[in-house]
């Protein structure tokens, strides 16, 4: 056992931490109060943030990618989200469909789809699955072929077209490149009828829809995408036709999670949690009642120990799967980890605001961090993905 | 007789409220338009028309041209109200509140003439009290179960000059700011700092109001700042006797409990038809269990809830039965705020929830349930700060000359 | 008219039974011989003595010999008497509502004859259900919104043989087992497997007590199995209509909701006096304010689960303030149970934890009050199973068929 | 990084968890039910376990131990408490002083001591800091001299003489020496006028008291010593005389946490909820409700879903922090994951209780736990343990 970082994981944090207190942090509060979901986006902090390696960085080595392991990851996710939960999640999204790229794409497709992406410092992924009325039931799916999502892609010649629509799609409004769920049999269940398609933005019949106005990660875009006769190519296929299911056990997952989706709300919520606790610290160590430093008084006391011990119990429940995650151990941890890191980061930022306002402090980031924390309920913590973590451990 | 049974007319103005709350202020409140702006205008219009149906002078003594209702009454009233808008609520319950403290019991025959007929006759006459001030520190924190706590001076002072007093000074988080054509400013006068309270008419030279919301917000009631500089008022609008409008806070009516139980209903109540509309798995999501228990305990916070707000609200118009042992001696109003405002925002968060990514968007409204949920965490009393009251009530603790402070305070 | 005020008899019985419970009851149930000792035998004596002030026969009509109590005087003195003891409270509380029952609704005249002049006479005499059976599955859980549940069958038969009913059969969990003069027995009759209700005398030949209680306790009231083996009753035994006995959950005495809240009590009380005592610090440890947030905490869950267990209580005499919409349309029973069981475990937790290490010493109180407390938790319906019927309430699940169910049950 | 075990590490794992379910386990529910406080102890467990190195492994090597490290210590704590949380105390009880024995005492006291705890099967230590009326006082001292501890030692020649009375003493009715904290001058606060004694059993004037008769661990003993004129060389003062602070700092913690009492209650949680686990997933699947297991209900998953993410986090934590004494690293962890084991043996043997009533089955095992686990509020997660922990982030 042995938790001490190589020196390639402890610079890419290093290098992590300084680019967050830099750069990120100036710009967070500021994006975040942008009114317009359409204008909180910020291409100069990507660029930045590309040209430091934190688009590519999960890319493997001899594609040309930085090849960090998984431990690595989670690490400068929990760093660039000290910064801004929303950034980190932006970088990350990139790396999770590089991922898949890399574990499930063709040569021919790494060819095509990973060399612009790593020579483009504006090249965002997304992956569009949730729809109007499929939400959970892509989640864990029921057996009946009229649950799930709906968009359907027919065949024609070399040639596929794509109908419907897809919503709640991240990086939609500034990806290039997507992977689009489609269902190319009507009449099986989802886990049989669903085709992955690889759709670059400038897919004839594809357009952006609205942009959703979220509460919190303002800068982390998210919209429609409406295909209207869409045309890609057969060639754009991941994997099998009617096969998808890629992004688990198929892509080489052994993690029995997502593979890397779990990890990825886990990590990003300790940084949250980092953040707030250093905020509150430095309020109780600063901000006096009474002539006297808030540290001392034992409510005060007793609110800092919720948040550090849950933060602390975080921060090595989330080692503990990356570096799982980087040995292929199969378990149930990396949902119940996810799901654990809903109930922290929530609490934690609760209890920042807490300390701030009942000291007489309606500090804006600690608002803004309970509204980022907001998003893990539907995105880490709901019933469906305690539901989905649970059923693993009885696998 | 203990009895929970509401009398016709409690039954017939909460439905009358319900329904014109569902009718005229929800539109309003959830047009998509309004709930993504990042300000959020007081619905002057609702306000008015609320005026027209009894609710600004509700609490207001019959004889003085109200409706004359007790508190459960109003707190029931409250609670509608917020079920549509968070700062209609707070700004009626404000206005009905004061002026029955005010026109029936604090102000002088003088100041009454001066002051009701156009109070009553005016749809948009509302009155506010600014009394906080940034930066005053009025916690029991540090000096729990110590002597040494008493009220802190107000750093707005008035001082008298002639036939005035002249206020210098700055309140914020001020109820209503914005449409209150009176308000009640606490000011310390004198050199040993006693506080006194004036009636200061919105034309009076030297007042203005900022109606800049701090963003997050504090609480309900499209708060603002008032700025009283030079500020002169005559010395006719010096309140002789403001003890009542001070109670004791661990007494006093639950309003503000009241407000967060309607947004905490809103936001169930949004979460129950959904879950029965909501098709995933082949069923309505409420035929699953995990929804199911969810509701459920949702439901089950807001009943409890209601139970000890509802019974916070009878006591304060009831000292009587705490006399006779019938409630217990302890400080029920400020009992029901730790619980209820924590409880509803659990409640606010799960029902969110349950409608998945669409329950986190601003123009959606869950996304309003939530935030204003959050609001009512703090705009009273911070819980800890709370339990350490209860605490000092529970312990009978009496600090040295406290029943002076108390009736002050 | 809402109102709080208790009566000057409610006030009064509570101040008769607290003063009993400390005289009488507490002496005996915190000797550290009784609260090391494994087995933990009825205070029978004290029982006697609860009879005699007229706790046996309290909701008993006047008219046939008792006090006439209402439902809401009940749940206070099942609190007060589970200040002192569970058990104690728990056998009164089911004789006493079970012969309102059966005596002023139910039995026939000649059953009234036959039975009553005894059961008044009687300060030892005593009436139980036997209703539970190990392995019947009555849970609705799988059948969450699915419309196959039913009552099951009781394994417990009774079949006629000329004049008289022959039972077979086991129940465990019989409240108060060990000292019942009159068992109700539910059995199934017939080959439709209906449920009846018979009146089995202890005495009836083939009927077997076995006080032997499962470790660790399902429930309180010194519970015991009874064993019907060719039991042999008279056919006039048969309760022609016991509907009324096992009203809606949802909406019945909340008895154990009121016992819960006693043990809570005596845990808070404990640790209150405890904490003015305790100096650590160099100040008692209420003065710290750890402590005194706890105790602040648990003073708010007790007042709150009190509130919305009494208006349980009092809604359970007065279905009219379902129907005039004085009170929601809910099973306010269970919302208490829900909310009253998980509250005061943590309560009895938190006031254990004030006493540091003797805290959880079996010669000491606190220790009896946790695990009394947690077997509140188990004693009635299971939490989860609680918020799937509150579900199916919220939703207006009807089951096919249901309105005969709910009336059998 | 690197969570893979050693094999001395594995190997001690196997064999305390084989010994757990052979030996511990089957005596477990019968010595917890033994109404007497003082028969619940069992030899022939303590003598098989001490054969196996459970009593000794703590001991340096140099001395004729084990010399194990702290992640082996936390391994095989967890793995004893699967079988019985109080007997894998009562091991660890005496790891716990003879960490201090080989921090602390000096040579002599080592050869006096050491060398017959080694060679004895039955050689249990104990150590006594409590009083009647010195309970959170000792854990966090106030400045007054008059808080504290009360139990005096007054020096005659070559000796002193103990007079006093302590509480609440961990094997005190078995063990064979304990550490005595006694006050050497009445008039200086609690830290400058402690010194620390070595008092064997067979000390004339000290005598055993009552056993306490606790809710749950009921196998641990605990009781009363009692000293009246009891006399004690001078040469078993372990330190400096009005020097006694040493099971931290000055005996070599830089853990920021004690030695080894905060790792030691957070893997035995562990150990514990790692068997309501168990007990609730085959409870689950093997249970059946209206013809199907009780495993395909929702809430039921739910319930399961917060035993395991919870028991997850505390295994990370838990490890994380063992590694970190093993290191020497300094932080407020060790007693943040000490408070964290709190809340979650309690919640985790509290749900798996619910899970067992709720299908009608009352357990006495699931109701043991529950009992074992309610000492921690006292032990490791009251409100003085909290801040405690809490002051350490400020430092």
């Amino acid at each position: 056992m042995d938790f001490t970082l190589s020196n390639e994981q402890r610079a890419w944090q290093m290098t992590a931490r300084k680019f967050a207190e830099e750069e990120i942090r100036p710009i967070s509060l500021e994006r975040d109060d942008i009114a317009d979901p359409r204008e909180t986006f910020d291409w100069e902090i990507i660029k930045k943030g590309s040209k430091l390696g934190f688009r590519t960085m999960a890319v493997p080595k001899e594609w040309g990618g930085h090849g960090t392991d998984f431990v690595t990851q989670a690490l400068v996710m929990a760093e660039l989200a000290k910064g801004d939960s929303a950034i980190s999640k932006t970088f990350s999204q990139c790396w999770k469909w590089s991922h898949l790229i890399a574990a499930a794409c063709s040569e021919e497709q790494k060819r095509r789809f990973l060399k612009p992406f790593l020579e483009d410092d504006t090249f965002l992924l997304g992956k569009g699955i949730s729809e109007p009325s499929a939400g959970s039931d892509n989640r864990l799916p029921p057996d009946d072929p009229k649950a799930g999502l709906k968009l359907t892609a027919e065949r024609h010649g070399d040639h596929w077209i794509l109908n419907g629509e897809k919503c709640f799609i991240a990086n939609a409004s500034v990806g290039k490149l997507f992977f689009i769920d489609a269902r190319t049999d009507p009449n099986a269940p989802l886990r049989q009828s669903t085709t992955m398609f690889l759709v670059p933005r400038d897919t004839p019949g594809m357009r952006i829809g609205k942009v959703f106005n979220k509460s919190g990660w303002r800068f982390y875009q998210n919209g429609e995408i409406i295909f209207d006769n869409a045309r890609v190519p057969h060639a754009n296929v991941v994997g099998a036709v009617n096969g998808s299911d890629m992004k688990t056990h198929a892509a080489g997952d052994r993690t029995g999670g997502d593979l890397f989706g779990d990890l990825e709300l886990a990590a990003n919520a300790l940084g949250v949690c980092d953040n707030a606790c250093a905020m509150a610290l430095a309020l109780a160590q600063t901000k006096t009642q009474g002539g006297r430093p808030l540290f001392e008084q034992q409510v005060i006391q007793l609110k800092l120990n919720k948040m550090h011990l849950l933060t602390e119990a975080l921060r090595s429940f989330v080692m503990r799967i990356a570096w799982e995650h980087d040995h292929k151990v199969r378990s149930a941890n990396a949902g119940l980890c996810m799901n654990f890191s809903t109930d922290v980061i929530q609490e934690v930022t609760e209890l920042n605001l807490d300390l701030h306002a009942g000291a007489g402090v309606l500090d804006p980031r600690a608002e803004k961090l309970v509204r980022d924390a907001i998003i893990w309920s539907h995105l880490a913590g709901d019933s469906v993905q305690r539901m989905k973590a649970t059923r693993r451990l009885a696998k | 007789m203990y009895s929970l049974h509401l009398s016709p007319e409690q039954l017939q103005i909460r439905d009358t409220v319900r329904d014109f709350v569902a009718r005229e202020i929800k539109p309003l409140a959830l047009n998509p338009n309004r709930l993504e702006a990042p300000a959020r205008p007081l619905l002057v219009e609702a306000l008015e028309q609320a005026s027209r149906i009894g609710l600004r002078t509700f609490a207001l003594s019959e004889d003085a041209g109200g409706a004359g209702a007790d508190n459960l009454t109003c707190c029931i009233v409250t609670e509608e109200l917020a079920v549509g808008d968070p700062d209609v609520a707070a700004v009626l319950a404000q206005t009905s509140i004061l002026a029955r403290a005010l026109f029936d019991s604090l102000m002088t025959p003088e100041q009454r003439a001066r002051f009701l007929p156009a109070f009553v006759a005016k749809h948009r006459y509302h009155i506010a009290l600014a009394e906080h001030e940034d930066g005053r520190d009025s916690m029991l924190g540090v000096n729990y179960h110590r002597p040494q706590a008493s009220e802190p001076r107000f750093s707005t002072a008035a001082v008298r000059s002639g036939d005035e007093w002249i206020i210098q000074g700055r309140k914020d988080r001020v109820v209503g700011a914005s449409i209150a054509a009176l308000f009640a400013v606490r000011a310390s006068v004198g050199d040993d700092g006693a506080t006194a309270t004036l009636l200061v008419p919105r034309d009076a030279p030297g007042l203005s109001v900022s109606e800049k919301e701090a963003s997050p917000r504090w609480q309900h009631g499209a708060c603002g700042s008032v700025t009283l500089d030079h500020c002169r008022v005559p010395a006719q609008n010096f309140l002789a006797a403001d003890a009542a409008l001070f109670v004791d806070e661990g007494r006093r009516i639950p309003q503000e409990q009241a407000l967060a139980l309607g947004i905490g209903r809103a936001a169930y109540e949004a979460a129950l038809d959904y879950a029965q509309l909501r098709v995933q798995g082949g069923r309505p999501i409420i035929e699953h269990q995990a929804i199911g228990a969810k509701l459920a305990e949702m439901a089950v916070r807001l009943e409890v809830a209601r139970a000890a707000i509802w019974q916070a609200a009878w006591a304060s118009d009831h000292p009587d039965a705490f006399a006779d042992a019938s409630l217990p001696d302890l400080p029920l109003s400020t009992i029901a705020a730790v619980f209820a405002s924590e409880a509803i925002y659990r409640v606010a968060k799960d029902a969110a929830e349950c409608f998945g990514a669409t329950g986190v968007m601003r123009d959606m409204p869950l996304h309003k349930y939530v935030q204003d949920a959050r609001t009512c965490l703090h705009s009273g009393m911070e819980s800890s700060e709370a339990k350490l009251r209860i605490a000092e009530a529970l312990a009978r603790y009496r600090r040295p000359g406290s029943a002076a402070v108390l009736a002050a305070e």
